[in-house]
């Protein structure tokens, strides 16, 4: 193998000959610069290689003596993980950097080579002077570069780095010395070896001096102003080394540390670190630059990777190079090594300050890679942060420590807001001008971005035993974007064709309860997503979250395992929210929605980590053996569902991303997305039945929650003057009905819980698609601008008819039997007032089905639509699909009706017995073929009496009415539309004042007057830092309590 | 249903028959009630039966839409629907009606339908009014179910079924066995609930004739309106039978249909001869203020002690 | 603990007093340069063994012996190092002082302050 | 001014953390496990008189190395931050008399004490950085007495570049014909005290030698520059 | 049937983009149905008179007491109703203004037939007191098919009764048709109208 000391050699040799080379012409001294550093990045390779294969770790000794009397040098696995990524990251970073080294002076192509020396020293070394003598080139190297940009600000901010740097080293070198003069040498592992030497208070003391040094290094909240304003400040090529070789380097040498530290300290180092990031995310909220932003992004996850590299000390994995990123700290890294370095490089591309300014979305590769990086940093699948972080919540929870979870929740979901609102609203921003991409500073954001995803089989050791269907979504959403040559109804066929296909592959894989929801998903899919076919608009992007949501929606039933499941979660969020997205005014539904979703997502992460530390298992079914965490389990997971049903309080997300998703996605959303929480509740009752909290019996509570979730939702649907807001309410009630129902824990329950959400589907499905059809034609979702359209769409009239019907209960259609099963089965299990309440919501949902009705199709037509066409076929399709549905099931409920019963009574044992048509259960009956009968014979007698006279009908027009004498004088002020529900309102409407709303913007608005508070700590002054720096060090002496 | 569908709906056809022609006749008598009570004479007491012919032979009507055509179908289809789904007379053959279909809860739910469907052909005529009618007539529909939905599931616990036969046949073998008596707090909030039902004073904003010239069917008229009528007569003994079998006992042959039926319908007309007419919101409110509170109580009380 | 040891540290107080207070940025530079001589007295006062010769072989002090004789070499070697290391940082604050001197045409610390929050 | 008071208070506070190094640490009494080996083999391994300078330049030779490399990397960071086209200082006092003719006397002396200094480093006090620096002195008073002198750029480029690159290959050397990088023993250790002893070190102390010299002079050259 | 497009109306004091919104058939002409029928038929019209009182004039103050106990109407299945599409018998309450008239044309055209007018009071005779008025007509039935007109100014209920009982015989005895009436001189009638109102912006017959 090659001698690593080459590397320094290569470095070193080529740093000192450029100047002289350079009298050759610049083109020679960038030839051999890239030549240097490609072989440096070949013996990195080189040795990475040699460890997959079993290689040993290898001493490097130097001036022909051992250690400690002479320095030595470590290649190991972990050092040539790091180094691999250090000097590939160097590569890109040199290349992106080309302008610039061309056209300064041959310096920087010095600096740059001893800065990549000085990190490849810092990794390797054994000595602790020699650490500081590596620290040194690296910190001269990088204080000279960020001089690249010659500007007040950037030198400001330099200066600064260079006066806390100097503080820095200052204190690691009376550590040093002081180490020293208690060990009596500088070799680390002898240092180790006697490390209680180290424990008298003057060895605590220099061992704190080194460590308090490093840690400054890493930029631990609040010490970090000067940080955060050379990202700010300097290029962003040099930033990205900052944030990525830079802090790779001293996370390293901090690691190397660890051994030394006294256990005593770990915890509140951890502390720390995990302040760090939380405060950091916090006062991330704030920020505008967008270079700040990733500044403090940075500094974030560092504090989390300092943090997560004390507690997995405690974990005790061998780690396997074969599986480098097995190891959470090592994913967490290479997850934020190349995200954030990739991102300060797209930064210095766009070349715009404000984030707000960030505009591209007419150049999908830069899209591309922002999303990449973004979906990265906040830890989404298939990315390294995604793995790392569900290692990291479930060994936290295995080895009992719990309360650590907290912060890394709080910081993720800070973390998480801020990016991708950036994202969300840089997508959306209409792009003005073209921006210039360089090709050398693409590359290595490209390249950057393709290690990110191609390093995904590196996950491997997580998903043993993991099925691959979970991987279809992101396949089969891969294989649409590659088809995106094809015209665009022929890429919508290949995504149905898809899904299709998908549906008979998992067909054997389902029975009972759970093919009830793959019919759902797989076919409701199918049938709405033929409306998605009406254009033949480009849509990019659409297709393939659509496939994807689908798919992971199919899947999450099938999963077996917490990971499955909440592997197949993630999916369904990510792309429900790009989904929501894409939406015309999409972005702030969507920020929100996502908030929500990764908060529920992150609660049931955790949930699961409780279960995987109590069994030891990942497998759903072991919920059903815990103990001591069930409790918690379940208020997690419940709550986690709670969120994604959009209950009762948790609701503000809802109307929001239905009604600003686009409108071929929202029957989607309202017909089967919300149909998982209702999974995620059979799932936790299935397996944990019903669990007791003090006085309360948890289903009962939840049983409250969805009763008032029903109640609340309908009235707020009554107030809406938007359609799809209405419309997003009503299925938020609809939703509570089936959380109401589903908690009863009892056949009839469920079977009511199935059946509904089996009818809801067809129906929410109609009426979306309907609205679809109509905002299609005319433009506008305000439903008082509408009227009278029914002469223009008779079709889509229809539609709404009968799912209006539907969903209020009126007999005979379908919807009757969710209302019937619901009371009887309420009764029956002795929940009355719930029953009540619930009848009241039934009774709301009358005046809002109404007014949805009449406000589109009846009343007077407006003058602009006179002209108005029937919604497209591919609108009226689907919904006449679900009519047809609906008056099969409405006509025959046994269709239906008996197997979700069978599928129940695997659950629960059935009270329910059949006669014919008719269900008996032990309270009543109900005969649904009968009363349809007779609703047609009762409807027939008087409807011949009207026909045998309609010749003396007149058929007249909108404005022959009686108007108190007068002529109407326009449509627009004869519609009786807005504000429909006035008195109402005026009854009953301060029971739906915003509070809910309002307290969750106050939630938002806290956090951010927080943020503002926080970051006024750095003020900008260079001395000011300093003092921090000082300051950190005296509390963090204190609090350590070295004795 | 022991006999074949041609007898059922011979049967289904006299039991119609007989319910329309009482509702219409109570109506009349009603009305020259109220009107004796004034000091009139009133009408003869088969003027609403009159007043169906008469508008049956109008000579033109003007029709605005299908949904406005098929709008009285809905209703009076509601109305008979609602009949048949209630056992009339307790152990009657002819007035068993199609019980067999469905409970109470099918009942409760097939008011709705005709109201719907009123609603939408009302919607279709374009007239505000018609609108503003429906609006006022749906929030106060919502309002008074709450107490009677909670009388309902008070009665339920009670007497442990959904079978409106069965809660009639456990009413029987004396007047303390009705739930008048035995449950008096389910009762009184469903009589409560009964007035709005009837949208009599002081619920009768809805149909505030000179504000919005009788609300919904402003725009009716003609053979629509004829039944329109026809329905108010049927619909009408069709609550007071509902009443009647959960509350007073039932009924065991026509002449105690026709007390009980006068009855309750009697407490409507006295209250809305001695009160003024609420305005919506208050209506509202009154609704699910002590009526609701009277229902909560009955359904603890059944329930819970 | 010797004297020279105090000094180190007393001079490493100082110097960072300076660092905090004073707003040139000269002065600043100053105070660093302070703080790194007393870090460097330190050091040297560490190796130091009371009544011992310097660690150069000559005719008095032959290998031998020398275990008992000399001072500690290695701090003398570390120092060396750290002294050219601090005259490193010096020397590249100051070319910082130059340009922004030239940027902005002022010494004050406090005037580098658009880069905040 | 409550900047002030913080920073008072934590600076005293600091002073307290650094109390115990001062209170609790004793004087060395005895050489620690490194420095005794030192001591006790460095001579006869080495063949250097000078124990220091053995540890310098050998048995810490990578931090010696890395020293240069900071000197050298100041002075590319001082020539890429001052990148700006500069020119010598206009108004300069010219120098006295007595300077210039103090320099035209010593600066041979200078120059060849420096020399000395770096060529005995392993025998006598001194080494290549402290030659260096003496060098550069006898450089910097040559530009002190002469206002137009000033040192040429390329050849301080080529002394800097070559004699970095040779210290390198030194290292190299080591590595491959001795026990590791930086040994110095791949040339004969010679006779204990003399001048062409120590195997490498005398060579490697004059590469460090000139580099230092080279490098202060170009840092000193490129400071004392101005604006155009 | 005749020509369709002369079954048309022209609806001229429309603007053309409102024309769509109004029904243009003109008015038609009905038959009796059989004799015994059409006679039960009668008898029901007769003895459900539902009144359009809309109080035009100072006579609708004549219009009251009917309703109070004193008077009550309702005994002869008289009632008032308070759309014209359900009324059958319009009261006209007096004098006519101009404004009003054209009210009373929209209204009378929105009831369903049969349908009848009461006129009341000289005024809608011949004028009365403001027969030389610029702003009020003198003969009604040049407007409206007129069915009974009492006199007086302004009669007193018990007239009122007795219109309404002489309006009772003559629909029993099939004597009155006029909506028919209307129908059939609807172009008469219709002249007659625009003459007096100028700012016909109705269709030519409110359906």
């Amino acid at each position: 193998m090659v001698n690593p000391i080459y590397i320094f050699v290569i470095a070193l040799f080529s740093a000192f000959l450029l100047p002289v080379i350079d009298k050759l012409g610049r083109k020679v001294t960038l030839g051999v610069f890239y030549l240097s550093l490609t072989a440096i990045f070949a013996v990195t390779l080189l040795w990475f290689r040699a460890f997959g294969e079993g290689a040993l770790i290898e001493n490097i000794f130097t001036a022909g003596s051992l250690p400690p009397f002479s320095i030595n040098l470590r290649m190991g696995t972990i050092e040539a993980f790091i180094m691999l990524f250090v000097n590939f990251g160097a590569l890109l970073g040199a290349i992106y950097l080309y302008g610039k080294l061309l056209e300064n002076k041959v310096y920087a192509l010095m600096l740059f080579l001893t800065l990549i020396m000085g990190v490849n020293g810092l990794i390797m070394t054994r000595d602790i002077f020699n650490i500081f003598v590596f620290l040194e080139i690296t910190s001269i190297s990088l204080y000279a570069l960020i001089g690249i940009k010659q500007d007040a600000r950037s030198l400001g901010a330099g200066f600064k780095y260079i006066i806390a740097g100097g503080l820095a080293s200052a204190f690691l070198l009376l550590g040093i010395i002081y180490v020293y003069r208690i060990t009596g040498n500088l070799n680390l592992d002898l240092i180790i070896s006697e490390n209680p030497l180290l424990l008298s208070k003057g060895g605590l003391i220099a061992l704190f001096l080194v460590v308090v040094a490093f840690l400054i290094e890493l930029k631990p909240w609040p010490a970090n102003g000067w940080a955060l304003d050379v990202y700010e400040a300097a290029e962003p090529g040099i930033s990205a080394m900052v944030a990525s070789l830079v802090a790779a380097g001293m996370v390293f040498v901090f690691y190397k540390f660890i051994p030394l530290l006294p256990h005593s300290w770990h915890g509140m180092l951890i502390l720390f670190g995990m302040l760090t990031f939380v405060f950091s995310n916090l006062t991330g909220l704030k920020q505008k630059n967008a270079r700040r932003l990733l500044g403090y992004s940075s500094i974030a996850q560092m504090g989390l990777l300092m943090a997560v590299l004390l507690l997995v000390r405690r974990f005790n994995d061998a780690m396997d190079i074969r599986y480098a990123l097995s190891d959470i700290a090592a994913a967490l890294f290479v997850n934020h090594f190349l995200a954030k370095a990739g991102l300060f490089w797209l930064s210095g591309i766009i070349n715009k300050e404000k984030a707000r300014d960030w505009s591209f979305n007419k150049q999908p590769v830069l899209v591309l890679l922002f999303a990449v990086f973004i979906f990265a940093l906040v830890g989404l699948p298939p990315f390294p942060g995604f793995w790392a972080k569900w290692t990291l919540i479930t060994k936290l929870a295995q080895y009992n420590m719990i309360g650590w979870i907290v912060p890394i929740i709080i910081g993720s979901l800070l973390e998480a807001a801020y990016l991708l609102r950036w994202f969300g609203a840089t997508i959306k921003r209409e792009q003005t001008e073209q921006v210039i991409i360089p090709r050398y500073k693409i590359l290595p954001p490209l390249l950057a971005a393709i290690v990110l995803v191609i390093i995904f089989p590196s996950f491997a050791p997580y998903m043993t035993g993991m099925k691959t269907m979970f991987f279809f979504p992101l396949l089969a959403a891969a294989v649409l974007w590659l088809l995106d040559v094809m015209p665009e109804r022929m890429r919508g066929m290949v995504m149905i064709l898809i899904l299709a296909a998908f549906g008979w592959y998992i067909y054997p894989l389902a029975k009972g309860i759970v093919l009830i929801f793959e019919f759902m998903f797989i076919a409701g899919g199918i049938v709405i997503s033929l409306a998605s076919l009406n254009s033949a608009r480009p849509k990019q992007g659409y297709w393939e979250f659509l496939v994807m949501l689908i798919m992971s929606l199919a899947l999450i039933p099938l999963a077996k395992s917490s990971m499955e499941f909440f592997l197949a979660w993630e999916f369904m969020t990510v792309s429900s929210w790009l989904l929501i997205l894409r939406g015309k005014n999409g972005e702030k539904p969507a920020l929100t929605y996502i908030m929500f979703s990764l908060g529920a997502a992150l609660l049931i992460l955790t949930a699961f980590a409780l279960s995987f530390a109590e069994t030891g298992e990942l497998g759903l079914v072991l919920l059903s053996n815990l103990n001591i965490y069930a409790i918690p389990v379940y208020i997690l997971l419940a709550l986690g569902f709670l969120v994604k049903a959009a209950a009762m309080g948790v609701h503000i997300w809802l109307p929001g991303a239905y009604s600003e998703a686009e409108d071929e996605v929202t029957p989607i959303f309202a017909g089967m997305m919300s149909k998982i929480s209702l999974w995620g509740f059979i799932l936790l009752f299935g397996y944990m039945g019903n669990k007791v909290l003090g006085i309360f019996e948890l289903p009962v509570l939840l049983g409250w929650i969805g009763v008032f979730t029903a109640f609340f939702g309908a009235l707020m649907a009554v107030f809406q003057e938007d359609i799809k807001y209405l419309l997003a309410y009503s299925s938020m009630s609809q939703l509570g009905y089936m959380i109401l129902s589903v908690s009863l824990l009892s056949h009839l329950g469920w079977t009511t819980a199935l059946y509904m959400s089996v009818t809801h589907l067809f129906f929410k499905g109609m009426l979306f698609l309907a609205v679809a059809g109509i905002v299609s034609r005319i433009g506008t979702t305000k439903m008082y601008e509408m009227g009278g359209l029914i002469k223009k769409m008779p079709a889509s009239f229809i539609s709404v008819l009968i799912a209006i019907i539907a969903v209020s209960g009126v007999p005979p259609l379908s919807g009757f039997g969710g209302k019937w099963l619901l009371y009887t089965a309420l009764i029956e299990k002795g929940w009355y007032l719930q029953a009540g309440l619930s009848f009241f919501a039934g009774a709301i949902a009358f005046l809002y089905l109404f007014r949805l009705i009449h406000t589109i199709f009846l009343g007077q037509l407006k003058a602009r639509f006179r002209e108005v066409k029937e919604a497209s076929l591919w609108y009226i399709v689907p919904q006449f699909i679900f009519v047809g549905a609906i008056m099969a099931i409405s006509m025959f409920p046994n269709l239906i009706l008996k197997p979700i019963m069978a599928a129940v009574e695997t659950q629960f044992p059935s009270h329910v017995n059949w006669d014919g048509y008719t269900v008996i259960t032990a309270l009543g009956y109900w005969n649904g073929n009968a009363v349809m009968m007779i609703t047609m014979g009762v409807f027939m007698v008087p409807l011949i009496w009207l026909l045998v006279r309609v010749n003396m009908v007149q058929k007249v027009e909108q404005f022959n009415i009686v108007y108190a004498a007068e002529r109407p004088d326009r449509p627009e002020t004869t519609h009786f539309a807005y504000n429909f529900f006035a008195h109402y309102q005026k009854a009953i409407g301060f029971l739906v004042k915003e509070q809910i709303t309002n307290f969750w913007n106050s939630v938002s608005e806290w956090f951010h007057s927080l943020s503002a508070t926080f970051r006024h700590i750095y003020t900008g002054n260079g001395q000011t830092y300093a003092l921090h720096i000082i300051i950190y060090i005296v509390v963090l002496y204190s609090l350590l309590g070295v004795k | 249903m022991e006999h074949g569908l041609l007898i059922s709906i011979i049967y289904a056809f006299i039991s119609l028959s007989v319910a329309t022609i009482w509702g219409l006749l109570l109506g009349g008598i009603m009305m020259k009630v109220v009107a004796r009570a004034h000091g009139r004479f009133g009408p003869p007491f088969w003027q609403p039966i009159i007043d169906i012919i008469k508008n049956n032979a109008r000579r033109t009507s003007i029709s605005h839409g299908i949904m406005y055509f098929l709008g009285p179908v809905f209703r009076i289809a509601g109305g008979m629907g609602t009949f048949l789904f209630i056992p009339f007379i307790y152990g009657s053959m002819v007035f068993g009606n199609f019980s067999f279909a469905g409970d109470l809860f099918l009942v409760m739910y097939f008011i709705f339908f005709g109201q719907l469907g009123m609603a939408l052909g009302a919607g279709e005529s374009g007239h505000p009014y018609s609108a503003i009618g429906v609006a006022r007539g749906l929030s106060q529909m919502t309002a008074f179910e709450l107490p009677f939905a909670l009388s309902i599931i008070s009665i339920v616990i009670q007497y442990g079924t959904l079978n409106i036969t069965s809660i009639v046949a456990a009413q029987q073998g004396g007047i303390l066995h009705w739930t008048l008596f035995t449950n008096p707090l389910a009762t009184i909030a469903a009589l409560i609930a009964l007035q709005g039902m009837n949208m009599h004073n002081p619920f009768s904003i809805v149909i505030a004739p000179q504000e919005i010239p009788i609300g919904p069917p402003t725009e009716y008229h003609s053979n629509f309106l004829g039944l329109l009528q026809t329905n108010r007569g049927l619909f009408n003994i069709a609550k007071l039978a509902l009443f009647m079998n959960l509350y007073f006992g039932g009924a065991t042959n026509l002449f105690s249909m026709l007390i009980k039926t006068f009855g309750i319908y009697m407490i409507t007309v006295i209250v809305g001869a001695s009160f003024p007419r609420f305005r919506t919101e208050q209506s509202i409110r009154f609704f699910l203020g002590v009526p609701t509170v009277i229902g909560i109580l009955a359904v603890l009380v059944t329930g819970y002690f | 603990m010797t004297i020279i040891t105090i000094l180190g540290f007393l001079l490493i107080i100082i110097g960072l007093w300076g660092m905090l207070t004073r707003k040139h940025l000269f002065r600043i530079i100053l105070g660093f340069s302070i703080i790194d001589t007393g870090i460097h007295l330190v050091i040297v006062s560490l190796g130091y063994i009371k009544g011992r010769t310097a660690p150069i072989f000559d005719a008095d002090l032959s290998p031998i012996d020398a275990i008992n004789r000399i001072v500690d070499p290695i701090p003398s070697a570390l120092v060396l190092t750290a002294i050219v290391i601090g005259l490193a940082v010096t020397a590249l604050m100051l070319v910082y002082v130059i340009q922004m001197h030239r940027h902005k045409g002022s010494l004050e610390i406090s005037d580098y302050e658009e880069l905040k929050w | 001014m409550i900047k002030r008071f913080f920073s008072l208070i934590f600076v005293v506070l600091l002073a307290l953390v650094f109390l115990p190094l001062v209170t609790e640490i004793k004087p060395l009494s005895e050489l620690g496990m490194t420095s005794a080996k030192y001591a006790e083999d460095g001579a006869a391994e080495l063949g250097a008189a000078n124990l220091v300078t053995s540890v310098v330049v050998t048995y810490r030779g990578l931090d010696t190395l890395g020293e240069v490399t900071v000197l050298f990397i100041t002075t590319a960071g001082i020539g890429f931050m001052l990148r700006r086209k500069t020119i010598l200082p206009e108004k300069k006092r010219r120098a006295s008399e007595i300077l210039k003719s103090g320099t035209s006397f010593l600066l041979p002396l200078i120059i060849l004490f420096g020399v000395y200094i770096f060529v005995h480093g392993h025998l006598t006090p001194g080494g290549g950085f402290q030659g260096g620096v003496v060098i550069a002195s006898a450089i910097v008073l040559l530009m002190l007495s002469d206002i137009n002198m000033h040192p040429d750029h390329n050849i301080l480029n080529w002394l800097e570049s070559l004699s970095g690159a040779f210290y390198v290959i030194m290292g190299i050397l080591g590595l491959i014909l001795a026990g590791g990088f930086l040994d110095n023993r791949f040339l004969p250790l010679g006779e204990f005290g003399k001048i062409f002893s120590a195997g490498a070190i005398p060579v490697i102390y004059s590469l460090i030698g000139l580099k230092v010299g080279a490098e202060l002079v170009g840092i000193l050259n490129k400071l004392g520059r101005e604006d155009k | 049937m005749e020509n369709k497009d002369k079954m048309k109306l022209a609806n001229d004091g429309l603007p053309e983009h409102e024309k769509p919104l109004f029904c243009d058939a003109r008015p038609q002409t009905y038959k009796p149905l059989g004799k015994y029928v059409e006679k039960f038929l009668n008898w029901a019209r007769a003895n459900s008179l539902w009144i359009l009182g809309y109080g035009t004039g100072c006579g609708a103050i004549e219009l009251r007491p009917l309703m109070t106990a004193r008077f009550d109407m309702f005994r002869w299945g008289l009632a008032p109703r308070p759309t014209p599409r359900q009324a059958g018998v319009f009261v006209i309450g007096g004098y006519m203004s101009v404004k009003t008239l054209k009210r009373v044309i929209r209204s009378y055209e929105q009831m369903q037939g049969p349908k009848f007018v009461i006129a009341l009071g000289s005024c809608t005779i011949n004028g009365g007191m403001y027969w030389d008025s610029y702003n009020t007509i003198n003969r009604l039935d040049h407007y409206l098919p007129v069915d009974i007109y009492i006199t007086g100014c302004m009669p007193r209920p018990e007239a009122l009764i007795a219109g309404f009982n002489k309006l009772k015989a003559m629909i029993k005895a099939q004597q009155t048709d006029g909506q028919n009436e209307y129908a059939r001189n609807f172009d008469w009638y219709k002249a007659n109208q625009k003459k007096i109102v100028k700012d016909w912006n109705m269709p030519d017959y409110n359906w």
